[in-house]
């Protein structure tokens, strides 16, 4: 851009272009004291978008608990930060990359998770694992199969070829993800917990470094691209997609780490979806610092780009850091190893400005603290509409045929087709494969596990956003549990629809009321997150959707639970209790087509008492084999672990809708050993827990009160075959590969 | 009976990891001069087909519909 | 008994095969960069894992010409003893120290799971410590490992004895099914010409011990190192 | 400068499963009369070479060092 363009008169037109209301230009305005030019209006617009200041959701996220003894760090950084024992810290976050790839499947998820891989190593963390909660339209929608075959493809794409393993997540199916999938992904990684590092700048003069990719084009806005000053020799219209290089993020990850190692780092900040605009306003913040920064100096993949690109792009697989002044040598040795582009490109001031230098003129000039403060609304909610009431009457049930159905159901389906294309077990450290409750990855070199889990149920949110909220922290502390770990701490990724929109909004504080009372109870506090809003088509918002990842922790791997039946002759018995809620179940949904209902009640207080007993038996021993009950129910749950152990089960119990595929909370199914039996029963009743023994283990089948036998090749012939043959399906839409 | 020959290329500006590692490696081959590489897919489609107008219009739509990926590449289709 | 880890850019399984092979040598192997043109004095080289240089344009392509490969391809020739494991395979074959060729996934899609693979042979440092006709359960993790070879050469394999291992059922029979990747005659692993060289795609170096779901994987180790050390 | 296209195909007799699964792709979607499918790659290479002698001989090299495999492929080499 020349320094003409630049200095052109900023009109209406231009400000809307980046999505400015005209209220927030004169905020920009008054707190300038002067017109911005071009580039500084890009980087308000940008700093100031939902995406970067949170302006909508900020007042909300603060009133989550962020709190705990093992919490190092809480959020604010680019990851949460918890203690994990023998030294080390466990640093993991969640992050949506859903337009992108509902734009481009394949390369939009995959740089989803380049993106949160880097926020995880950025602070000084090995990625040890990755997981995703994958949200599709449904499955006659024309454009799922492709959504799905993308998607999938990408992050294993991604995943397999950094060498982190991808141990879990979800995959479910509504209509009201039609027009907007969601592409939620997790890392975890692990650092000592005394290096950890941290996005800031400090030390007047001190180098800032441009490491990774070079800068291109990419991503730069569809609004501010249709302005023919920045690009007037462009002769197709430039795409706004990013391109993932895996392998230059796994270079990346190596350099850095063994930068990391070394002393010279003061703080370093991945550059994330505002790129280099909004690490370094984020890095000289923290500081309480000013940057300067020469654009000549970027390394940039294309001729010509003007500072307006260079500070909008959003390439993938570049880093920022500060450095100890003098230390450039030795920092630039370790890149050049791994053969990454190295740049001195500015230095920390002590202005509180962000300076811009083009062509050894300042291009910008800005306050950071006007940059990073952003706006913050309070805006409007109201409490959405009721669901629909149960219907008077749901067709006869017939256990058998209603339990293969329910197995072959989209949402419960296998998902094997989209793990087996993951590399779940480099890194060789994975002692939970995916498929159970809680994947579980062994801290190297010790006999610990790290237990995580994606967890949501999003019809629970649209029918109750209270109930909703806390029933997705509930199960992401259940399914820890379950697997015997005591869970540690949460990261979210906020996915809602327009927030300008009062019923809209009042979903999202509704959500945020459950997911803060129920992090309280379970001393589960929230370190990190993200929110993503404006998911909405043709005015029609997505299913309400706080998806929580949970991490826990197990103090000896050889006392880990999961859910396969492994021997004969045991006793199931079901913790928990409930009358058979039926209002917003699979179980309905299958049988009547709709959803209806109020979700089943959270009792927080019983759930944490029920998952403090079921801890209990699998640290002590009495049990390895635990699952909780969730969709679908007791009955779904009861051949979940048949079939994961090629072990029959014969159910006792009453032939009910409401007790075989009801959804009440708080509840998990184990097998303990004929001879524990007594005492786990005796245990429960003295720590006020309900337990009842429901059936036993062996044979070949699952059997209710003797009858209704369905081998357990049959169910696993139901439950495995829904996905493949949903994906061998016609694909349109180009670019497999 | 004829053949179709589709090149599918990347759009100018986007990222080419492949043709990127490519230029890398033959630099520390020793080959000098390689100011850029860029990377594609070629692919030959035999149609039962004699006219050449109704040939290239189905290829036109295989191209559209399916073989490239409109967001990120451009195809070009010779007949033979 | 010594052995060598070469480590390129993109490999990641460098460090797991080099936990199993210390578990099961009971010291540390040599960790060697691509760039290294010396080799220290080891009796097994192993080529790890990984996506080397991406997997960009074809997998093992561009590691092959590394200085330390230039290495590896002599040791190989004096006899020197040389596994490659999935990338590793890749390399061999790119490298020309074995035949053939790994190619794109019959399904095109990337596939991670426990395959079966039946012993074929004992005629080698790798197999020695098993038995004929074994099934031994290891993962597979690749999008390209479909092995290719020509008639001639498929004929050549099979009378000389050098196919190690192929894709069987869990009950030992070659089918199409118990094939992860559509590789000829099911073939998951086979021997250089002088029998001193192996590529496999599955990756016994992740079950090495019981927490990882199974320990076939250190069987085959020790076997290996075994075989090395009464060889010395 | 000189532009080189070169085209990397798989010999015959030589399984393609990226050109199976398009044909079966574009049947699936209702195109007919599609006999065979193969896909190759095709790689643009820039050098700064004047000499249209040297500049093939270079990439002569590189398809033979690097870019083909001859145990599969075969290449051909276009220059402008
Ligand atoms: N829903 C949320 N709950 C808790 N913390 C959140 C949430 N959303 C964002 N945060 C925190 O706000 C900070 C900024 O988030 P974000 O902009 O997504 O980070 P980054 O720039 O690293 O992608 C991070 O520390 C993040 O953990
Ligand atoms: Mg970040």
């Amino acid at each position: 851009m020349s320094a003409a363009t630049n200095d052109a008169a900023i009109t209406p037109e231009i400000v809307a272009e980046h999505g400015l209301s005209p209220d927030e230009y004169d905020k920009a305005l008054t707190l300038l004291g002067r017109a911005p030019n071009l580039v500084e209006l890009g980087i308000i617009s940008v700093m100031w978008s939902e995406h970067c200041s949170y302006k909508s959701s900020r007042r909300w996220l603060k009133t989550l608990p962020t709190e705990a003894p093992w919490v190092i760090c809480g959020p604010g950084e680019n990851a949460g930060v918890v203690d994990i024992g023998d030294g080390l810290a466990a640093i993991f976050k969640m992050e949506s990359h859903n337009h992108p790839s509902y734009i481009e499947p394949y390369q939009g998820a995959a740089t989803g998770v380049g993106g949160i891989l880097r926020d995880v190593f950025t602070m000084g963390a090995r990625p040890v694992a990755n997981l995703n909660a994958l949200r599709f339209g449904s499955p006659e929608h024309p454009k799922t199969r492709h959504l799905v075959r993308g998607v999938v493809a990408g992050i294993g794409g991604y995943g397999n070829c950094v060498g982190v393993p991808t141990v879990g997540g979800e995959c479910t199916f509504d209509p009201g993800y039609d027009g907007n999938i969601l592409v939620n992904a997790m890392t975890v990684g692990v650092a000592p917990a005394d290096r950890i590092f941290y996005a800031k700048a400090s030390g007047v003069g001190s180098p800032i470094v441009y490491v990774g990719s070079k800068t291109g084009r990419d991503g730069i806005h569809g609004a501010t691209m249709a302005s023919a000053s920045f690009d007037e020799d462009s002769e197709e219209k430039r795409p706004t997609v990013q391109v993932g290089d895996p392998f230059t993020e796994k270079l990346l990850i190596e350099a850095c780490l063994e930068l990391m190692a070394t002393d010279c780092i003061v703080g370093i900040q991945d550059m994330g979806a505002a790129g280099l605009t909004s690490s370094s306003v984020e890095m000289a913040d923290k500081g309480a610092a000013g940057v300067m920064l020469d654009m000549d100096q970027v390394p940039v993949r294309e001729e010509g780009m003007t500072p307006y690109e260079i500070m909008l792009s959003e390439s993938q697989e570049r880093m920022l850091m500060v450095l100890r002044p003098g230390r450039e040598a030795e920092a630039r040795a370790i890149f050049e190893k791994w053969e990454l582009d190295f740049a001195v490109i500015g230095e920390v001031t002590d202005s509180r400005h962000l300076t811009l230098r083009s062509g050894g003129k300042i291009v910008c000039d800005l306050p950071v603290e006007m940059l990073a403060t952003g706006l913050q609304y309070d805006r409007p909610w109201e409490t959405p509409a009721a669901p629909a009431p149960l219907p008077a009457s749901v067709p006869a049930l017939s256990v058998k045929d209603d339990l293969l159905k329910l197995l072959s159901s989209p949402d419960l389906a296998s998902k094997r087709w989209v793990w087996e294309q993951y590399d779940h077990m480099v890194m060789a450290d994975t002692v939970q494969r995916p498929g159970g409750d809680a994947a579980v990855v062994r801290v190297h070199g010790t006999e610990r596990g790290l237990a995580m889990t994606t967890d949501c149920t999003p019809r629970y949110c649209a029918a109750d956003p209270v109930t909703g909220g806390r029933q997705a922290v509930a199960e992401a502390w259940r399914n820890l549990t379950a697997s015997g770990a005591r869970p540690l701490a949460v990261t979210d990724c906020l996915n809602f629809g327009n927030p300008q929109r009062a019923p809209v909004m009042g979903q999202f504080v509704l959500c945020i009321q459950g997911m803060g009372e129920a992090c309280r109870v379970l001393d589960f506090p929230v370190v990190s997150g993200n929110v993503s809003l404006y998911n909405e088509t043709d005015f029609a918002s997505i299913p309400p959707t706080p998806q929580i990842g949970g991490l826990g922790l197990i103090d000896d791997i050889g006392r880990m639970a999961q859910p396969a039946i492994r021997a004969e002759g045991e006793t199931l018995i079901l913790i928990g209790d409930g009358e058979g809620h039926l209002g917003a179940s699979l179980y309905l949904r299958m049988a009547t087509g709709a959803d209806a209902g109020m979700p089943p009640p959270v009792d927080l207080e019983k759930e944490r008492r029920n998952g403090d007993f079921v801890r209990g038996l699998i640290a002590e021993g009495v049990t390895t084999t635990c699952h909780d009950v969730s969709d679908g129910g007791l009955l779904v749950a009861a051949a979940e672990m048949a079939m994961a152990g090629g072990i029959g089960i014969a159910l006792e119990g009453p032939e009910d809708a409401g007790w075989l595929f009801g959804e009440d909370q708080g509840r998990y199914l184990l097998a303990v050993p004929e001879d524990a039996v007594e005492t786990v029963l005796k245990a429960a009743r003295s720590a006020h827990v309900a337990a009842a023994a429901v059936g036993s283990t062996g044979g070949s089948a699952l059997t209710l009160n003797g009858a209704n036998a369905i081998c357990v090749d049959e169910l696993r012939a139901a439950n495995e075959r829904w996905f493949p043959a949903y994906m061998s399906g016609p694909v349109e839409s180009g670019g497999d590969d | 009976m004829m053949k179709a020959k589709v090149h599918i290329t990347l759009k100018t500006g986007v990222l080419d990891p492949q043709g990127k590692a490519i230029s890398h490696a033959l630099d520390s081959l020793g080959f000098d001069g390689i100011e850029d590489v860029r990377q594609g897919k070629y692919i030959e489609i035999r149609l039962a087909e004699t006219d050449a107008e109704t040939a290239r219009s189905k290829v036109e739509a295989m191209c559209s519909r399916l073989l490239a990926n409109p967001v990120i590449e451009n195809y070009s289709i010779e007949l033979e | 008994m010594k052995a060598a880890v070469i480590v390129f850019p993109g490999s990641n399984c460098d460090r797991d095969i080099a936990v199993a092979l210390e578990a099961c040598m009971g010291h540390a192997p040599a960790m060697v960069w691509h760039r290294d043109s010396e080799l220290p004095d080891v009796d097994l080289i192993a080529l790890p894992g990984g996506f080397s240089y991406g997997d960009y344009l074809r997998s093992g392509a561009m590691a092959v010409h590394s200085p330390a490969m230039r290495e590896v391809v002599a040791r190989a020739e004096r006899g020197v003893a040389v596994l490659g494991i999935c990338n590793g395979f890749q390399v061999l074959t790119e490298s020309g120290l074995l035949p053939g060729a790994l190619m794109r996934n019959r399904d095109l899609r990337f596939v991670c799971r426990d395959v079966w693979v039946r012993v074929e042979t004992t005629d080698s440092v790798f197999t020695t410590g098993l038995q004929k006709g074994e099934c031994m359960r290891f993962p597979v993790a690749h999008n390209d490992g479909s092995y290719f070879v020509d008639d001639t050469t498929l004929a050549t394999l099979q009378d000389a004895d050098r196919i190690a291992f192929r894709y069987v059922t869990p009950d030992g029979q070659v089918t199409d099914d118990a094939n992860p990747n559509g590789s000829r005659a099911g073939i998951a692993g086979v021997l250089g010409p002088s029998r001193n060289v192996l590529g496999m795609m599955p990756h016994p170096e992740r079950l090495v011990d019981e927490a990882q779901g199974g320990t076939d994987g250190r069987r085959f180790f020790e076997g290996l190192l075994n075989a090395l050390e009464t060889a010395r």
